[in-house]
């Protein structure tokens, strides 16, 4: 084997703490190490230019670029191998950047450390064999998890590239959280024009199914070819017959159950449709409040029903989706305001979340669209915004910003002043983030042209007197205490990760983060991809995300399954475990543990023995782990190699 | 010279390549100083983590080995951290029986956001092994500790016969 | 011949310590429950009344030797390949105090080997010339022994060059080859004239405790008409479990395994102990193996040493009766009760 | 009818339905018995029942597999034959188990000392005869009355199985089951006690006479990689044959590793063991963590899942590390 | 003084040039790094050596090169293991050791006068590529020269560099075949031992000699003995794991045979006289 060796300075990132060219130099007396040079940047066009040059130049048979993680550049370089001819797994890298250059200051402890990860790359490398990927079909539908803005653009963008897709919505109408506002920032228009049409494009497309009231039980398979199971949860209507026509919400006689889709601001019927523009227009009834569910009998929806399309029977269904990708787009969730028992929620009616404040401004709201404030109906006049409500708050385990609040806030205090024209809103703010476009120049308008009050400091309490509210806070501009006797205050609670979003990660084995957010692959360069083959992410399930940002990713997440999708075969990654027949007893251990259940027992010549399904194999390794004699190896990650790394380490 | 003599011990880790690899270089990129003596050996999944590679790094002379995995729950694969906690944890409750303390193997979960408690993680676990210093080895058992034993056996017979 | 000489057990100590103080002294000491050659530590007192668990085959032959270590290296601008060997042949002188009979005997059958006319073994032979073996004639006998069956006997002086027999207060020395003679200068040995006759009579006493030995002239031919007959193997094999014990223990057990070690740029080929009742002494890269089952195995072992290499050395039996097969078997193998099986098969 | 009797009768019944019976008859010596492979009915009139038989005849079944084999077991070796049916590695419907109460076997080391003790050897043994509760042994000519609690096997002295947890043929009255003894578990308790660097000690000692023969693997019924053992392969390449105590006790850590959850303490690796190296106490400790973290014992239950092949979400009895 | 003669030892040698002969055999073309032992070096067609990548151990190879051409010794590997795939990776320039010559060779005196049947086999070849290309070169010492060489595939086919050479030569009568057909194949199709029954080569005088995998091997002797070839004028070279090659550590012993030392090639006649255990 010839080994070349290149020692990247990453600038100075690297070359700052680390003496590369003493390390390149030093890495010559490594076995089968016959190139080695220090590079300035290794990633870039002249340093890949100078690995492929050397490939060819010295004969070499492998490769170690030490530099940063191979989580960034891996790909990068296992590319440029690929193009000077070597099979690309005939690569390893050393990650002196990360894990050294950047980690501590002390150049000779540095540059000592770095040449003992190159040490244990050469080591591990000598040990690489060429891997060819093997070839398989994909089927071509996408599957979209979520009916919020960022899934509907998702899958349109998805169905107008011509993908068969399967939309599922965990509520009974698609339209997430976009559907229950007013009007959008910063263009003050109505929210429901701009959404409603793409909301009938999703039911209208061709190639768009949609499971509405519907969530995905469980996820087999892999990219290209995985079987997700989608619970259709029951609607008590048989939406076949259901026409949308109302007639039982009409004469529903169970009319006092909080609307959640109004945020439980208002009442609505057991059998329902959402809103007007519910895609799809369909009856159901939920049955914890229905007479005939909890008490037995009624009956009332399927006498009065046009169509006899009521179906108290109905139980929950599940349905198999064969897809080849997986776009989740499961949204967020807000923050619990009743976890700041200071400002009232809960208590006071009036203290509200600026969703119901949406919902109250809106026309199709409970209230027509009037201000009127929860405990009696007043047109408030002095109204009190407070920011920031379970965001960028360590206490409350909730350090990051949700980042649309600042903006639909000064949208609310706009809107305000248009419904009620004699009202003064005041804001509590901590920052003001309006780094968009004409994002600032809004929230100046809003304080500017419509008088709102931005009050920086945060609201200690809120207290009733009399039928107001007293809200008292600090100004921290003014460095005085200010109280504030509001008519109603509006909560600007914060994005959290949707309810049960883990449990979905677990199934589509991605990770997450702390809060429940779904990690991308990197967060900057593979925003919305996972570590998951074939599983992508749009909007606010990787993070608070506006309407502008959510309908971005939905297209980027469909851009990346069109181009997965591009090919009509798909290459397995070779980096897979592989059985070494002659050792294998064929007491099936590898079989138990397998997460993916990639491994099968087979018949050789009258003997068991295992065998690895290979596009079904995800290469963890825990089979090599797990038999005793090691007879099954994961390709790339054998036991020799991971022992000479060890022996490399240990050697005095 | 693998280690810088009187500097630094011997402390070998292995990390997830998907959270805890992921978690170091976020401590990289987060520039959030380390002590040097660890050295990283990645492999796709705490479960892929053999607990005789541990076993055999400390027999050959490590000083120390952390292992570390994404979180209980969060596995790449699903369940490999399910069942690394398990050998894991078998492994370190028998590492003292055979004469190695258990203080100089450990292992932690670190996500890939975790950069600052990554941090925590090889600064704690790098004091713990000075602290320890450097690793008595089996091929290097001290003469009269070897005299002293050997004589406490032949005393009590091999085996204790009742 | 030297005089004989007598040492008593009270100066015993006095020549050990001599004998250590110019080279490697191996004696026979106990260590948690087995007899082991160890170098002498005069805090330690030698085992010298039942035989070691195990043979002093490791003085000459090493369970590990270093057949040489190897550098690569690089040369030049173009880091061209360098490769250097560095053989070690040399051996410490070394006595092997205490050893019996059939232990010493054990070198005898390694000698046709490994000082072959082809091959001379230079690592054996150096190790060979460099150790006396100073052996005690037995004075008991256990169940497992059976040197008389192969052509010795407890006092066989054969592969010794000293030979120490029990007497009342002390030992007998004699000197059995020219190697040994310069031991006996020591000033701890007084003539030994004296206790000749009482020596003798030890060691007849010991031989007649043996018995009469079978008759197991013709297992030569007895195995090889065994060789097909697969049933046979499978019946003495059965309680086999295919372990190393016997041959690791056997002091006439000859055969290695080659196997390099190193890391980096260096290491060292190894030549170590192997048994031919592993399932990998004979496997081929292939999958593919000779002997696949045990039974195939313990009829190569028993074929080895009572027929095969007699054949090629004379009608020497590779087996000096020591017992310690059967003795260590885990199962109680008894390799005497195979050959004369089959020995009694061939007749019937 | 003698519990032999008994056994003997309904193997030979049993005998034309099988290639074989495994059981135990005399060996070389009157100390010693021999495993008994009985294919004919002269055969079962060898068969041998108390205790010499320390052998564990489950050892051999994995090798058998396909064949349809008999095999008598004592209440230990029966927890072998379940955790090979556990683990798939033999088929329940090839394999008869005949079985009866046992009242303990020796432990020839055991019995080795007390000869010694007494002046002899166990070299020279020419008669050997048991009561259940005293061995006595006649050896050069001495005979050693031994209690049957001082020589007996330490898993017999905390035997809690002294009938087969699992026999298709129980012959006889069960045997009662023993109080346990508190010496039966000295040699944990002895490693226990030490300090960390002494017990390093301990094993430096003692392995540095190992022989590298695998007795102890070769014995052991759940090693069941047998020929393809990493002990003595290249790929991988987990131990070089360097004459090095490193080497032989990093064998002995792969042995116990892999045994862990699975090791029904039967003690053969340490009764096999020629050089007499406490070998057992590694798996005993092993044995203990596993059941002080997963409440676990191996080879009672056919149906249970070895604990290292399994896993909860959350593990009660494993507490996270703060850091 | 002089170290003793050390059969342990390998000369350093030199990889001259690897060729990849199939997608799993390699030929390596080495050469003693100490002229005068190269200079030096005897050897026998037939003989086998012990090629070594210090770090990973041994294996056993033919010199497949004849003793008339000595600009190096050529070995051919086909990857089957740790010491073959490492052999794999070398290139040249690259370092091996080589103990060589170690077994018997062919006995080229009494082949002498005689007419030739080689019968060669996928990596089978090596062995009698060594002993065909000592007969070429010294042609007038044989009888008619006859090689039936077989692979599966034409990409199977070692030595394929020489095959022009080899079925152009009118001297002697090269016979190509494969096991099934395949596009541009321009020779025979089918099993070895059924064309060899198709070319029925004459027994009176003649020798056959044969290598390849051990089921080629079983039906071509089938075929030799329909041919009514003696097992005595039917050579073939064994196959065994070794260590030492030198007779000592007891792999490869067929009852007293060591086929390191004795060995590798046997007439059927002797085969038949050992124990069986192959």
């Amino acid at each position: 084997m010839r080994i070349g060796v290149f020692v990247c300075h990453c600038g100075s990132n690297i070359e700052g703490t680390v003496d590369t060219a003493a390390v390149a130099k030093a890495t010559l007396e490594f076995p089968e190490v016959v190139y080695a040079t220090d590079t300035m940047y290794a990633c870039s066009e002249p340093g890949q230019d100078g690995i492929i040059q050397a490939i060819k130049e010295k004969n070499l048979t492998g490769v170690v670029v030490a530099s940063c993680t191979p989580r960034m550049h891996e790909p990068t370089f296992r590319k440029a191998v690929e193009r000077a001819g070597l099979n690309r797994f005939m690569f390893e890298m050393a990650n002196i950047r990360e894990h050294v250059s950047w980690i501590g200051k002390n150049r000779e402890a540095n540059t000592n450390k770095s040449l003992d990860l190159v040490r244990i790359a050469v080591e591990k490398l000598r040990r690489d064999a060429p891997l060819i990927p093997s070839k398989f079909s994909v089927n071509k539908r996408v599957m979209i998890i979520g009916g919020g803005v960022a899934g509907i653009q998702a899958a349109l963008d998805c169905a107008d590239g011509g993908l068969q897709v399967v939309l599922v919505e965990r509520e009974s109408t698609i339209g997430g959280k976009m559907a229950k506002l007013d009007k959008t920032f910063p263009t003050v228009d109505c929210s429901s024009c701009i959404l409603g049409p793409k909301m009938v494009d999703v039911a209208q497309h061709p190639n768009i199914t949609l499971h509405a009231y519907s969530e995905v039980d469980s996820i087999g398979g892999y990219v290209g070819n995985f079987q997700v199971k989608v619970k259709k949860k029951a609607t008590y209507v048989d939406w076949e017959l259901c026409t949308g026509c109302g007639a039982c919400i009409e004469k529903c006689p169970s009319k006092k159950n909080p609307d959640a889709f109004n945020e439980k601001i208002g009442p609505c019927t057991s059998i329902n449709i959402p809103f007007p523009q519910a895609i799809p227009k369909k009856a159901y009834i939920d049955a914890t409040t229905c007479r005939q569910f909890v008490k037995g009998k009624c009956g009332v929806c399927a006498k009065v029903c046009p169509t006899g399309a009521i179906r108290y029977d109905m139980t929950d269904e599940i349905v198999t989706e064969d897809v080849g990708a997986i776009v989740a787009a499961t949204g967020y969730d807000l923050f619990d305001i009743k976890k700041i028992p200071e400002y009232g929620s809960g208590t006071y009616p009036d203290v509200i979340t600026g969703l119901q404040y949406e919902r109250l401004l809106s026309a199709s709201g409970p209230t027509g669209g009037h201000i009127k404030r929860p405990s009696d109906g007043k047109e408030p006049k002095n109204i009190v915004f407070i920011q920031c409500v379970g965001s960028r708050d360590k206490s409350l385990d909730r350090p990051y910003c949700s980042g649309f609040c600042c903006m639909y806030t000064a949208k609310q205090t706009i809107l305000t002043k248009d419904h009620i024209p004699d009202s003064q809103s005041y804001v509590f703010y901590m920052d003001i983030r309006s780094p968009g476009k004409m994002y600032d120049e809004f929230t100046r308008r809003a304080m500017e042209e419509y008088g709102a009050r931005y009050i920086r400091g945060r609201v200690a309490m809120v207290y009733p007197k009399g039928d107001k509210l007293m809200v008292r806070g600090a100004d921290t501009l003014a460095g005085t205490q200010v109280e504030i006797e509001a008519d109603l205050v509006v909560l600007a609670a914060g994005a959290e990760a949707a309810k049960g979003a883990p449990q979905l990660a677990e199934k589509l084995r991605i990770s997450y983060d702390k809060y429940g957010f779904f990690m991308e692959s990197h967060p900057k360069l593979k925003p919305v991809e996972t570590n998951t083959a074939g599983v992508y992410l749009a909007g606010s399930c990787q993070g608070p995300k506006d309407i502008p940002q959510s309908v971005g990713q939905g297209s980027a997440a469909a851009a990346k399954v069109l181009a997965l999708f591009s090919k009509d075969m798909l290459e397995s990654d070779p980096q897979i475990s592989r059985v070494d027949i002659k050792r294998c007893v064929g007491c099936g251990k590898c079989i138990m543990t397998c997460p993916f259940k990639a491994i099968k027992e087979v018949e050789f010549r009258g003997q068991k023995k295992a065998e690895v399904i290979e596009t079904v194999c995800q290469g963890c390794g825990i089979c090599t782990s797990t038999c005793p004699q090691g007879a099954i190896q994961l390709s790339h990650f054998t036991d020799n190699q991971i022992l000479a790394e060890v022996n490399a380490l240990c050697q005095s | 010279m693998p280690v810088l003599t009187g500097k630094e011990l011997r402390i070998v880790g292995f990390l997830c390549n998907w959270c805890s690899y992921g978690g170091a270089d976020t401590a990289g990129v987060g520039r959030f100083n380390q002590p040097t003596d660890l050295r990283i050996i990645r492999v796709p999944c705490s479960g892929r983590i053999d607990p005789l590679f541990i076993a055999k790094t400390l027999i050959n002379g490590a000083d120390g080995v952390l292992v570390s995995g994404c979180h209980p729950r969060d596995c790449h694969y699903a369940e490999g951290n399910f069942y690394a906690r398990r050998r894991l944890e078998v492994l370190k409750r028998f590492l003292p029986i055979l004469g190695i303390d258990p203080g100089r193997f450990d292992y932690t979960w670190v996500s890939a956001s975790e950069g600052q408690r990554w941090q925590k993680v090889v600064t704690a676990f790098t004091e713990q092994i000075h602290t320890l210093g450097p690793a008595p080895r089996f091929d290097a058992v001290a003469p009269e500790l070897l005299a002293k034993v050997a004589g406490a056996i032949s005393q009590g017979g091999n085996r204790v016969a009742a | 011949m030297a005089a004989v000489k007598y040492i008593s057990r009270e100066k015993l100590p006095e020549w050990l310590k001599a004998l250590a103080a110019e080279r490697r002294l191996l004696v026979p000491v106990e260590e948690g429950g087995a007899v082991v050659f160890r170098a002498y530590d005069p805090a330690k007192a030698p085992v010298f009344g039942s035989d070691a668990t195990a043979p002093p085959k490791g003085s000459v032959f090493p369970a590990s030797k270093e057949l040489f270590s190897y550098t690569y290296g690089k040369e030049g601008e173009d880091a061209k390949p360098t490769l250097t060997l560095d053989p070690k042949t040399t051996a410490e002188p070394t006595v092997v105090f205490g050893s019996k009979p059939c232990g010493a005997r054990g070198f005898l059958i390694f000698d046709r080997v490994y000082m072959g006319k082809k091959f001379p073994d230079p690592y054996y032979i150096a190790a060979r010339e460099a150790t006396v073996f100073v052996t005690m004639a037995c004075d008991t006998v256990e169940n497992t022994c059976f040197c008389h069956w192969v052509g010795s006997g407890p006092a066989d002086p054969a592969g010794s060059d000293l030979l120490l027999t029990p007497v009342a207060g002390g030992w007998l020395v004699e000197a059995v080859s020219a190697k040994g003679e310069p031991l006996l200068a020591s000033p701890a040995l007084t003539d030994g004239a004296a206790k000749a006759a009482e020596a003798e009579e030890v060691k007849a006493k010991t031989r007649a405790a043996l018995g009469e030995a079978p008759d197991i002239s013709t297992s030569k031919e007895a195995l090889l008409a065994r060789f097909d007959d697969m049933d046979f193997w499978r019946d003495q094999s059965d309680k086999c479990i295919s372990c190393g014990a016997c041959t690791y223990l056997c002091p006439t057990c000859y055969c290695f395994s080659i196997t390099d070690e190193g890391s980096g740029m260096s290491g060292k080929r190894l030549r170590s102990w192997d048994a031919c009742m592993h399932f990998q002494f004979t496997l081929e890269a292939s999958g593919h193996n000779p002997r696949p089952t045990k039974a195939h195995r313990l009829k190569n072992r028993v074929g080895h040493k009572f027929s095969y290499y007699p054949t090629l050395h004379d009608g020497l039996i590779a087996c000096c009766g020591c017992g310690r097969c059967v003795k260590s078997c885990p199962v109680s193998v008894d390799i005497r009760e195979i050959v004369q099986n089959a020995v009694a098969k061939a007749k019937a | 009818m003698s519990r032999l009797e008994e056994l003997k009768t309904r193997i030979k019944e049993a005998l034309p339905g099988l290639e074989c019976v495994i059981g135990w008859q005399k060996g070389y010596d009157a100390l010693h018995n021999t495993p008994l492979f009985m294919r004919s009915a002269e055969d079962v009139d060898k068969l041998e029942w108390g205790a010499l038989n320390v052998h564990n005849p489950a050892v051999y079944l994995p090798t058998m597999a396909g064949k349809k084999v008999g095999v008598v077991v004592k209440g230990c070796d029966s927890r072998s034959v379940v955790e090979l049916l556990q683990e798939n590695l033999i088929n329940r419907d090839n394999i008869v188990i005949f079985a009866a109460g046992c009242d303990g076997v020796v432990d020839l080391t055991k019995v080795k000392a007390k000869l010694a003790a007494a002046g002899t050897g166990a070299g020279v043994v020419t008669a050997v005869s048991a009561d259940g509760k005293t061995v006595s042994v006649t050896a050069g000519g001495k005979t050693v009355a031994m209690p049957m609690a001082e020589v007996a096997a330490d898993k017999c002295l905390r035997c809690q199985y002294p009938n087969a947890v699992l026999a298709d043929t129980f012959v006889g009255t069960p045997a009662p089951q023993p109080t346990p003894v508190p010496s039966a578990n000295a040699d944990l308790d002895a490693l226990d006690a030490m300090s960390v660097p002494d017990r390093m000690a301990f094993w430096r000692y003692h392995m540095d006479r190992c022989i590298r023969c695998y007795a102890c693997r070769n014995a052991c019924p759940m090693c069941v990689c047998r020929d393809h053992c990493i002990a003595q392969s290249r790929e991988p390449h987990w131990l070089s044959q360097d004459d090095s105590v490193t080497e032989k006790l990093m064998f002995q850590v792969v042995h116990a590793m892999h045994l862990a959850g699975r090791c029904t303490e039967c003690g053969e690796c340490q009764r096999a063991c020629p050089m007499d190296i406490p070998v057992l106490a590694l798996k005993k400790h092993l044995n203990r963590t596993i059941h002080d973290l997963f409440d676990y014992q191996a080879g009672v239950d056919a149906a249970a899942i070895p604990p290292l092949l399994q896993f909860k979400t959350e593990e009660v009895n494993i507490k996270e590390r703060s850091w | 003084m002089s170290e003793p003669f050390n059969p342990y030892l390998p000369e350093v040698a030199t990889i001259l040039e690897t060729v990849q002969e199939t997608h799993n055999i390699m030929t390596f073309r080495v050469r003693f790094d100490d002229e005068a032992k190269m200079a030096a070096f005897k050897f026998g067609p037939g003989q086998v050596g012990q090629l070594s990548a210090a770090g990973i151990g041994e294996a056993t190879f033919v010199i497949n090169s004849p003793p008339t051409r000595m600009d190096y010794l050529q070995f051919s590997v086909m990857r089957t293991g740790e010491v073959t795939a490492k052999l794999h990776n070398l290139v040249a320039g690259d370092k091996v050791g080589v103990r060589a010559p170690l077994g018997k060779p062919f006995p080229v005196e009494d082949l002498k006068g005689k007419d030739i049947v080689f019968v060669g086999g996928g990596i089978g070849m090596a062995p009698l590529r060594t002993l065909f290309l000592y007969m070429l070169d010294n042609r007038a010492d044989f009888g008619k020269i006859r090689l039936l060489y077989g692979a599966r595939s034409p990409l199977d086919m070692a030595f394929s560099a020489e095959l022009p050479e080899w079925t152009s030569r009118t001297d002697i009568e090269t016979t190509l075949t494969i096991d099934r057909e395949a596009d541009g194949w321009e020779h025979k199709v089918g099993l070895i031992p059924n064309v060899l029954l198709e070319m029925a080569p004459k027994a009176e005088n003649c020798v056959a000699i044969t290598c390849g995998p051990p089921i080629m091997i079983k039906f071509t002797l089938e075929a030799l003995k329909k041919l009514e070839f003696p097992d005595e004028q039917i050579l073939t070279t064994l196959e065994k794991r070794m260590k030492c090659g030198i007779g000592i550590c007891g792999r490869c012993n067929i009852g007293s045979s060591y086929v390191c030392v004795d060995g590798p090639v046997y007439t059927y006649a002797q085969l038949k006289a050992l124990p069986n255990e192959l």
